[in-house]
């Protein structure tokens, strides 16, 4: 069949890709000036520790050895131990996976929804108002420093009416009850999550409007028309269904920036994250730990980006029965 | 409308003419022109520079606060007063000198001056620094006894001293400036020998006096956590972010026009090759690499602009690869092959002036990303420590407490900087992609 | 009473530049099962003029004036809803140009072809599915194939699909809009020649649009020239091509080779259409006329009988055209 | 090469100058298929646009390469003047052996042959002027040194094109003229360098109708006043048939028929050919009724049919054609077809 | 008492903030019996900003460490807010490099010494609330001697005693010439962490080379990274580094800082100073038999140290601890380490809600505790939470800074001879009875054998330092341990009073590195954990980013 054959060959870059940043991790964390080791060798380790310490993280081996163990560490997800804590890195990123995943997912899948109903309203509704609401929040997006606003937003929430949590995840401690913990979440979750979603979603108007207004322009959709489909119909059915995959190519294509975001977004908002793992441990020149995060965030990435190849040839017919539309 | 008709013109006469048309151009290219301005004669603009700590309190309000938010009405300025002359002798009688302030009471205030005596050996000359508040109170803030004649000494008094605490009774959370200067009126500052000076020929040397109190409202962004001018690192601030969107985006920019026209022009294995790499480099999440790369390259400003390059070159060569097959499947590239044209001069001639405007638009709208990558860095600590840069800013202003002192005036004007000049750069490239290639239309 | 009249038709476009009347005061009738030739080159404002008929301008494009009765009904008039319920394909349906573009890649041909039967018919779902099917089995496809998407088609296959969504409600009237344009010769025969036979079968009234006078010649009753927006000569395809009236028609036909007579020299007629920013004053033909003369150049001819057969040709200079004479002769 | 034109049967159809013989030009596309795919490549997967074509064309003549599109006509055309690179065969061009120029030598030789593409709005950049577009091959091939040293060339060529007077044209770009006007521009800029051959592709297909002929004609005139060789290909046998001397029609790759033209259309032997002719329309009502025409669509060059290529389509076909690939044989003096029943 | 990793460059062990005693606490309630609440809450707030909101919000109620003098404006604002301020044992100091020339000539380090103004820089950039320091120990050790020769500021002093010594200032370039070579001084540096990580050390940086400047001397500051700047340190690249320590009440680590055998690459004698008769009064104090000796090595050896000045010591950072006194009550203001500090075995046992007993507490913890593994934990994060899980064999007194018996009501020191001719030190524990482990377990002085064995048998780094002399552990009885040691010190007291582990969980454990007995269910009791301690808290829930929370240990031996 087509759809697995183009499967397989996107499955086949996915790898490719995550073997080269598997290599780049490698070679990076190679580049670091001195001896990696140095930040947890206490001075009052003996030459013999030192040397365990080496043995322990696998820096006694010639480089190519080590980077074919290191390569399958990483398919293993033994991402090495904690140059801070001494604890194996992948323990302390499992600890933090789903509270980032909680945010992420709110955030994204928030904005995206949100960015496109929002985009796809305005198609419908030309006119100066929406015109302006939708260019305005896309220029917001793209020149306004989402952390800025995402300060503010702290500043305003947190402090001038603290009506908001400022940090974490949950209370402490947590309150008892399903319902309640679900609702502890929620608030916590507003301010990080809201603020992604305000500077975020208007990149998405924005170009969902374009990409329909492009799309209401085609014969199809005159042909539509013609046929005398209802208003509401035309805009679903046949616009947003046929710009849908480049915007799910851009949804998934945009993950790597959304990364970055919530990266600062876990800063900010003190959210106990692998992103801020990451900047922590970049902080205590945590090597092994930053490298642990980073490939997690990478694989995200790569695991996202083939779901969106996946997806993309679930709404592209084109792709799923051949005449490969992204060659 | 056919798309064969769409004009093109060329000729920046023409460009210009038409970009005076577009008004949200024009107030980008009026924006872009007041940063510039303001960058390069950031020395004129502010009496101070980046670094200089210490002009007023730690975070100080801006002087204009007074004129504006009722609290801050009376809050003192930054007051240094010396006095007018050098040096005091002083025999027994004490010298005293007005202060007048018509402050809300500041946070702290340091008095230093210069003293030596000359007095017999055995004698007990001594004497006691004080400030009379308007009110007729005393605060003895210093006082020394000699038993013969002494080297200059330098007396530092600063409100904040453990020692003056106790001296005036206080506990070590108090705090004696707002204590002494509560009122407003004149104040005195008396140097009083001891009861007793001693004998007629021991005489008080005081020079150098010199009070200062720092304000609590200062310029026109007020200070911050060091008591250093925002102003003045906002200006410095232009500077280094518009090198660095302007440098980062023209290197990432030319990176990938070229390999895009290559990539195009050429295809093959190279191009496959470069489209997989471009793609493996889009699927990257940019900052972590950043974060990480910055924190082994080291975090010099011109690291960041090639590391910013580094990760926004891809976009670039994307679209003028996809451009460049476009052209290349124009029929006038091949006419230009048909009359002899080599590859070199095909693609100099005809791919490169074609998707010129298209590269320039995006050259212009890199500006702002690499501009808020600078920050987001800096931000997030992994900038040039060197260099004050409003990412900078930011980042001082919520690791030392803008938030718990409300200081919004610390942290809007950075990113409304931000904001503005991103703004601007995104308005000129909307600008131009609408003249030069209306039909392309990014996500912005 | 004719089935479909349009009346003083205007259609102007408003540009930066200025204000394009690309149709302008355009009157013709369709009799139940005649078929309606629309001669015209690019620009001449023939695909504006059906645009405006299914009210489907673009936002730029508005009808100024004019009417279009349906039945005697103006349809210019009617409510959005209504005209979109009760005329759009239930009464004139299209054939649009470029069948390539017409079919939504996203959905399967069947599919597109039931919702516009879903629309407008109080049909189960599983009734429109079987007139899916049978309507593609009418212009020659296997019904199989209505699970496939376009792109699965050749563009020949395309354009019977859109014909058949054409029928699929059982209109009145198909406007086709160069139904074959991006075909090959082979291929448009065919396509041609399935659109001849159902409108025979279904005894369809039909307006074609087409820059291509042989389509019209073999396929149409009657013949309408559109020239800078206005229509120069109309009458039966027999009449106007046995005698046309007007230099521009006779050019025009002069211009292409029949390649089943003799050979002939093909001619060319100077300059190129107008600019209808800025259209020439009088007739709009008058500057690439070898006829023109000074009433030309100011008064716009009206569109005249010279035929009892409801032959009308809008010229200065009919009485000037003899059978036979060779205007074009270079 | 003074050569005399062998045709089928060896004999004469004159003494004119051969300027350009084809013999077996094959071009093969191999399918896009990325990095793997060029690893494991197979012979099978490729576009064969042109497989084995053989022609010869005189001095002045006019040589019509006629087909439905994908027949692989504008691929020949470019192939011809090595624009592509051909898979096989042989192009002697003015006694030189095409396929064997190097670099350097080919730019010098396409002085002597031009080509005039389809659509004129694309065929030239549209950041130039027409000075600045006719003198392009002046300055590509250095015969000027300059733009200004262009002048006179460019006054004369634009002359030749009936764009008179040229210095009005000379300044403008191209979106400001109109499609003929385009058209007479682009065959001015393969005049300029006074060439020998030049390959018209579709040139009048995207034109205005009533403009088409002024661009047909003046081709003809330059053809018979200069010499100039032209290889016409195109879709319309209509248009065709008015100018060409000798027709050829392809179908699929190769060349199914060939002869004079009045001959070829009046008494077309191939089943394709007939069926071509068949499907033109006439723009007269009262020859109504459309031809026998193939059923069908043209299939995929990718995967041709085996044996006669039409075998799938034709009404004539046989068991044999579905095996056998008929050759392209002489029928007489001046006519050669592909089919066994002919 | 419990003395971890004996002492810890401040920026790793990050800023935690220790005490001194002139407090404004609640009086200090001595009577040792505890816990007071059945709950403890430790919310992890990182970020400074957030930790104060949730202060001031009244979401916290012991708010350890205020570590930006700034907050205390804010703070203070707070009518609820009690701060209590108590010196510990943190010291600041100026390192210079004396393997290099030319700071190896004591009259240059004295002048430097002279051109610091230690008071302007407490209250420019500490508010005032830092004590300013030359001796070479904390004020809060006992062992702190305050009358040493001293460096006052004075810039005139430093001017003349580098003039005497030759360093005249070349015209051309207004840099003083170095005497021996004759030319002007090269550049020097001052090491300094960054703005980001440290900001008032990096000031302070600027400051005295700004000041040096003033006098002449080619000296600029380079702020960098701290695992940089600590690598440079390690491979002696330096001229001059700013850095704290983070000591213990004892007085040992002047023999690590100074004594010449830790002059290797990443020893802990960073200045490189070798002084023979330092060197000897350093290891009086080191193998010092009792506390009377001790003292007094110590005394002589910060009289060499301070004239020697490998250090020009600056300052020490008071703990400010931060109290709702309308929600807590009890907390024990002490010297070292102030009243919140998990050192603090009095607060921990008395703090209880102002009205009633029982109930919750919640205590900011301001950084993650990450590793909950006795053997490895390493930051003062985690041992805020482990120290309230562990118990002392002896205690100290939180006045008198004097140790007193805990889990041991008494213990002897003797000696013995390892080998013949050696003296070794013998430290015997009596045992109080009935002290159980958190499971029921009763604690013994096997686990004492056990414990020390262990750490001494895997080389567990935390402890070595401690227990590497250990040749042997005798338990005569369940309630005596003597441990015997190959060396002679007063000190070893210290080590053999490590964190015991319960054998019978530790005994399993291949490796404690990868052991995580806080993420593993204990076999037998429902509702604790492997991390079985014997201290007066046990611990409940570890959300990790979230929170800490502590529970009462219901069989705690102190229970009142």
């Amino acid at each position: 069949m087509v759809y697995s054959r183009y499967l397989l060959k996107r499955l086949i870059y996915a790898l490719m890709v995550l073997f080269i940043i598997i290599t780049f991790n490698f070679i990076i964390f190679r580049l670091i000036p001195g001896d990696a080791t140095k930040m947890i060798i206490d001075p009052k380790f003996t030459s013999e520790a030192k040397a365990e310490l080496k043995r322990e993280f696998g820096l006694h081996e010639p480089t190519h050895v080590q980077y074919i163990k290191y390569v399958g560490n990483m398919i293993k997800f033994d991402l090495g131990i904690s140059f801070s804590t001494g604890r194996f890195v992948i323990n302390e990123l499992k600890e933090r996976l789903p509270n980032t995943m909680v945010l992420f997912l709110t955030s994204f899948v928030l904005t995206v929804v949100i960015g496109i109903s929002i985009g796809v309203y305005t198609a419908s509704k030309q006119g100066t108002f929406s015109d302006g609401f939708v260019t305005g929040a896309g220029l917001f997006t793209y020149a306004v420093p989402a952390f800025w606003i995402q300060l503010l937003l702290l500043m305003l929430f947190g402090y001038y009416i603290p009506i908001l949590p400022v940090h974490g995840t949950i209370s402490a401690p947590q309150p008892y009850g399903l319902f309640l913990q679900i609702l502890d979440r929620v608030h916590h979750l507003i301010l990080p999550a809201g603020s992604n979603v305000i500077v975020g979603f208007g990149s998405w108007a924005l170009y969902t409007r374009n990409t329909m207004l492009e799309a209401l322009d085609q014969d199809y959709i005159v042909t539509a028309k013609a046929k005398g489909l209802k208003e509401n119909i035309i805009l679903r059915h046949h616009a947003l269904r046929s710009v849908l995959p480049p915007i799910i190519t851009l949804v998934f294509g945009a993950l790597p920036g959304v990364v970055s975001g919530a990266v600062i977004t876990e800063t900010i908002f003190s959210w106990h994250g692998v992103g801020k793992y990451l900047t922590d441990a970049i902080m205590m020149q945590d090597y092994p730990a930053a490298q642990g995060a980073f490939y997690l965030i990478a694989l995200a990435v790569v695991v996202c980006n083939f779901a969106a190849d996946i997806i993309y040839g679930f709404v592209d017919p084109r792709i799923r029965i051949g005449e490969g539309g992204k060659e | 409308m056919n798309k064969y008709q769409l004009r093109v013109e060329t000729g920046v006469m023409s460009f210009w003419k038409r970009y005076k048309g577009k008004p949200l151009g024009m107030i980008g290219l009026i924006i872009v022109i007041i940063y510039v301005f303001i960058a390069i004669f950031a020395p004129f603009l502010t009496p101070y520079s980046p670094k200089q700590i210490l002009l007023a309190d730690r975070i100080a309000a801006p002087l204009w606060f007074r004129y504006v938010i009722p609290k801050y009405n009376n809050a003192p300025q930054t007051v240094t007063i010396g006095f007018d002359s050098p040096l005091y002798e002083i025999k027994d009688m004490p010298v005293s000198h007005i202060i007048e302030y018509n402050y809300s009471a500041p946070k702290t205030f340091s008095l230093t001056f210069d003293c030596w005596v000359n007095a017999p050996f055995h004698s007990e000359a001594g004497f006691e620094c004080l400030i009379k508040t308007p009110e007729g109170r005393e605060y003895s803030l210093w006082g020394k006894s000699y038993s013969s004649d002494s080297d200059k000494q330098v007396v530092r008094i600063d409100s904040r001293d453990l020692g003056l605490k106790q001296r005036l009774g206080l506990t070590i959370f108090e705090d004696p400036a707002s204590k002494i200067f509560s009122s407003r009126g004149d104040y005195s500052l008396i140097f009083r020998p001891n009861p007793g000076f001693g004998d007629t020929s021991t005489r008080l040397y005081i020079s150098n006096v010199k009070l200062h109190i720092p304000g609590l409202v200062h310029g026109i962004l007020g200070t911050d956590h060091m008591g250093s001018d925002l102003w003045t690192q906002l200006v410095y601030g232009t500077r280094i972010s518009l090198v660095i969107g302007l440098s980062a985006a023209v290197i990432s920019v030319a990176v990938g026009t070229a390999i895009g026209i290559i990539c195009g022009y050429l295809g093959g294995v190279i191009d496959e090759f470069i489209m997989r790499a471009v793609d493996v480099f889009l699927a990257i999440p940019v900052l972590p690499i950043l974060i990480i790369l910055g924190a082994i390259l080291g975090k010099s400003i011109w690291n960041i602009v090639i590391l910013v390059s580094a990760f926004a070159w891809m976009n670039t060569a994307r679209l003028v690869r996809s451009q460049t097959l476009s052209l290349r499947e124009r029929i006038f590239i091949e006419a230009a092959k048909a009359s002899g044209g080599s590859d070199i001069y095909i693609m100099s001639t005809h791919i490169l002036p074609n998707v010129l405007p298209l590269v320039f638009a995006s050259m212009v709208l890199l500006i702002p990303t690499a501009i808020l990558t600078e920050a987001s860095l800096s931000f997030l600590g992994f900038g040039d420590p060197r260099v004050a840069t409003w990412g900078r800013m930011l980042h001082n202003a919520r690791g030392f407490g803008a938030f718990t002192t409300l200081a919004w005036w610390w942290l809007v004007p950075p990113g409304l900087a931000i904001t503005f000049l991103s703004l601007a750069f995104v308005f000129i490239g909307n600008t131009i992609n609408e003249i030069f290639n209306p039909k392309y239309r990014e996500r912005l | 009473m004719a089935l479909l009249e349009v009346k003083d038709l205007k259609v102007y476009y408003k540009t930066l530049r200025g204000c394009v009347k690309a149709v302008d005061s355009v009157s013709l009738n369709i009799e139940k099962g005649r078929a309606l030739g629309i001669a015209g080159e690019s620009g001449c404002g023939k695909t504006s003029m059906a645009m405006a008929i299914l009210r489907l301008l673009p936002v730029n494009g508005k009808v100024y004036g004019g009417l279009v009765m349906l039945d005697g009904v103006d349809i210019l008039s009617m409510d959005d809803e209504e005209f979109r319920e009760s005329v759009r394909w239930k009464r004139i349906s299209m054939i649009s140009q470029g069948a390539m573009n017409a079919l939504n890649p996203v959905h399967t041909v069947g599919e597109q072809i039931i919702e516009a039967i879903l629309t407008h018919e109080d049909v189960t779902r599983s009734e429109a599915v079987r007139r899916g099917n049978d309507l593609l089995e009418m212009v020659g496809i296997h019904p199989g194939r209505s699970k496939d998407y376009p792109h699965e088609f050749s563009g020949g296959m395309k354009q019977r699909i859109v014909i058949a969504m054409a029928l699929s409600c059982n209109p009145d009237i198909v406007i086709a809009d160069e139904p074959t344009t991006a075909l090959d010769v082979m291929v448009q025969s065919q396509i041609l020649k399935a659109i001849g036979d159902l409108r025979n079968a279904l005894d369809l009234s039909l307006m074609l649009i087409t820059h291509d006078l042989s389509i019209i010649a073999q396929t149409c009753d009657d013949i309408a020239v559109m020239y800078g927006g206005k229509i120069i000569e109309y009458g039966s395809v027999v009449n106007v091509y046995g005698n046309p009236k007007h230099p521009y028609s006779i050019g025009l036909l002069k211009s292409f080779p029949n390649i089943k007579a003799e050979k002939a020299p093909i001619i060319s007629m100077p300059g190129s259409p107008p600019d209808l920013l800025s259209p020439p004053a009088g007739c709009k033909f008058h500057p690439r006329c070898p006829l023109a003369k000074g009433i030309c150049l100011e008064k716009e001819p009206e569109l005249a009988k010279v035929h009892p057969d409801n032959h009308r040709v809008a010229c200065h200079n009919t009485d000037m055209l003899k059978k036979g004479t060779d205007i074009w002769n270079q | 090469m003074e050569s005399i034109e062998i045709i089928g049967g060896r004999g004469t159809i004159g003494c004119k100058k051969v300027i350009l013989e084809v013999e077996n030009l094959t071009k093969h596309f191999p399918l896009r298929r990325g990095i793997k795919g060029k690893l494991a490549s197979n012979s099978t997967s490729t576009v064969k646009a042109v497989d084995g074509v053989s022609f010869s064309i005189m001095k002045g003549e006019f040589f019509g390469v006629v087909g439905e599109s994908g027949c692989g006509k504008t691929t020949m055309g470019r192939t011809i003047l090595r624009l592509l690179e051909p898979t096989k065969g042989k192009i002697v061009f003015k006694n030189t052996d095409l396929i064997a120029l190097n670099t350097g030598q080919l730019k010098k030789i396409r002085t002597k042959m031009q080509i005039i593409y389809q659509d004129p709005y694309e065929s030239m950049n549209p950041r130039l002027d027409v000075y600045r577009i006719i003198s392009e091959p002046l300055r590509v091939q250095r015969i000027v040194k300059n733009l200004h040293d262009a002048f006179p060339y460019i006054k004369e060529v634009l002359e030749d094109v009936n764009m008179v007077p040229p210095e009005k044209y000379m300044t403008r770009y191209p979106y400001e003229l109109s499609g003929g006007e385009r058209q007479r521009v682009a065959i001015a800029r393969a005049l300029v360098l006074k060439p020998d051959f030049i390959v018209a592709d579709e040139p009048v297909s995207m034109l205005d109708v009533s403009t088409r002929g002024g661009i047909l004609n003046l081709m003809l005139k330059l053809s018979r006043e200069r010499g100039v060789a032209f290889l016409y290909i195109t879709h319309d046998l209509a248009t065709a048939r008015h100018v060409c001397h000798r027709i050829a029609v392809m179908y699929l790759g190769k060349i199914v028929e060939k002869g004079p033209t009045d001959d070829l259309v009046k008494h077309p032997l191939h089943p394709y050919t007939k069926a071509l002719i068949e499907a033109v329309l006439v723009p007269d009502p009262k020859k109504r009724g459309f031809g026998e025409v193939l059923k069908g669509e043209i299939p995929s060059p990718i995967y041709p049919p085996s044996g006669c290529r039409l075998h799938p389509r034709c009404p004539i076909a046989r068991d044999i054609c579905k095996e056998v690939e008929p050759k392209l044989m002489p029928v007489d003096n001046n006519r050669m077809v592909a089919c066994y029943f002919a | 008492m419990r003395s971890k990793k004996f002492f810890l460059p401040i920026a790793i062990c990050l800023i935690l903030a220790v005490t001194y005693g002139t407090v404004t606490a609640g009086q200090a309630e001595s009577e040792p019996y505890g816990p007071q609440i059945n709950q403890i809450i430790m919310p992890i707030i990182k970020d400074l900003d957030a930790q104060l909101i949730a202060f001031m919000r009244g979401d916290i109620d012991v708010y350890p460490g205020l570590s930006r003098p700034s907050d205390l404006d804010t703070v203070k604002k707070n009518p609820n807010a009690e701060i209590t301020m108590n010196y510990g044992f943190h010291m600041f100091y100026l390192c210079y490099n004396m393997r290099r020339d030319p700071l190896e000539a004591d009259v240059f380090r004295q002048a430097v010494a002279h051109v610091i103004d230690r008071d302007n820089i407490i209250q420019t950039l500490f508010e005032g609330y830092m004590l300013p320091l030359s001796a070479f120990l904390p004020p809060s050790s006992s062992y702190y001697k305050d009358d040493v020769p001293s460096f006052p500021y004075d810039p005139e002093k430093a001017k003349k005693l580098l003039d005497e010594a030759g360093y005249t200032i070349d015209s051309a370039t207004g840099i003083r010439i170095d005497p021996e070579t004759g030319e002007p001084l090269r550049k020097i540096t001052i090491l300094t962490p960054t703005y980001e990580m440290a900001a008032s050390s990096a000031e302070l940086g600027k400051i005295i080379a700004e000041a040096c400047q003033g006098i002449n001397l080619p000296v600029e500051p380079e702020p960098m990274d701290f695992p940089v700047m600590v690598d440079k340190i390690d491979l002696r690249e330096f001229d001059m580094y700013v850095l704290a320590w983070e000591l213990n009440r004892l007085p040992t680590p002047l023999y690590h800082f100074f004594h010449s055998s830790e002059d290797f690459e990443a020893g802990y004698n960073n200045p490189g100073i070798r002084d023979p008769e330092l060197d000897k009064v350093l290891e009086e104090l080191y193998y010092a038999p009792n506390v009377e000796v001790a003292k007094k090595a110590a005394d002589k050896a910060q009289v060499i140290l301070a004239e020697k000045q490998p250090y020009t010591v600056l300052y020490s950072r008071p703990y400010m601890d931060v109290f709702r006194k309308d929600r807590v009550t009890g907390y024990v203001p002490m010297h070292g380490y102030g009243a919140a500090n998990y050192n603090n075995n009095w607060t921990t046992l008395n703090i209880r809600p102002s009205e009633g007993t029982g109930g919750t507490i919640r205590w900011l913890l301001p950084e993650e505790p990450k590793v909950l593994n006795p053997c490895t934990a390493s930051t003062a994060y985690e041992w805020e939470v482990l120290g309230r899980l562990y118990d002392g064999l002896m205690a100290v007194h939180p006045e008198t800074m004097e140790d007193i018996p805990w889990m041991a009501k008494g213990w002897e020191i003797g000696t013995w001879e390892p080998e013949p001719g050696k003296t070794g030190t013998v430290i015997t524990w009596y045992l109080e009875e009935g002290i159980k482990w958190q499971d029921t377990t009763a604690f013994t002085s096997k686990d004492i054998k056990f414990t020390i064995e262990y750490l001494r048998d895997n080389k567990v780094p935390n402890y070595i330092a401690m227990v590497e002399d250990v040749v042997k552990v005798e338990t005569p009885n369940d309630y005596t341990a003597k441990v015997y040691f190959s060396t002679e010190s007063y000190w070893h007291l210290y080590g053999a009073d490590a964190n015991f582990l319960p054998e019978w969980i530790w005994k399993d454990v291949k490796d404690y590195k990868t052991f995580e007995p806080w993420l593993e269910a204990h076999p037998e009791v429902p509702g604790l954990t492997k991390l079985v301690g014997h201290g007066p808290f046990i611990l409940d829930q570890y959300k990790v980013g979230e929170y800490v929370r502590l529970k009462k240990n219901p069989i705690y031996w102190k229970l009142p």
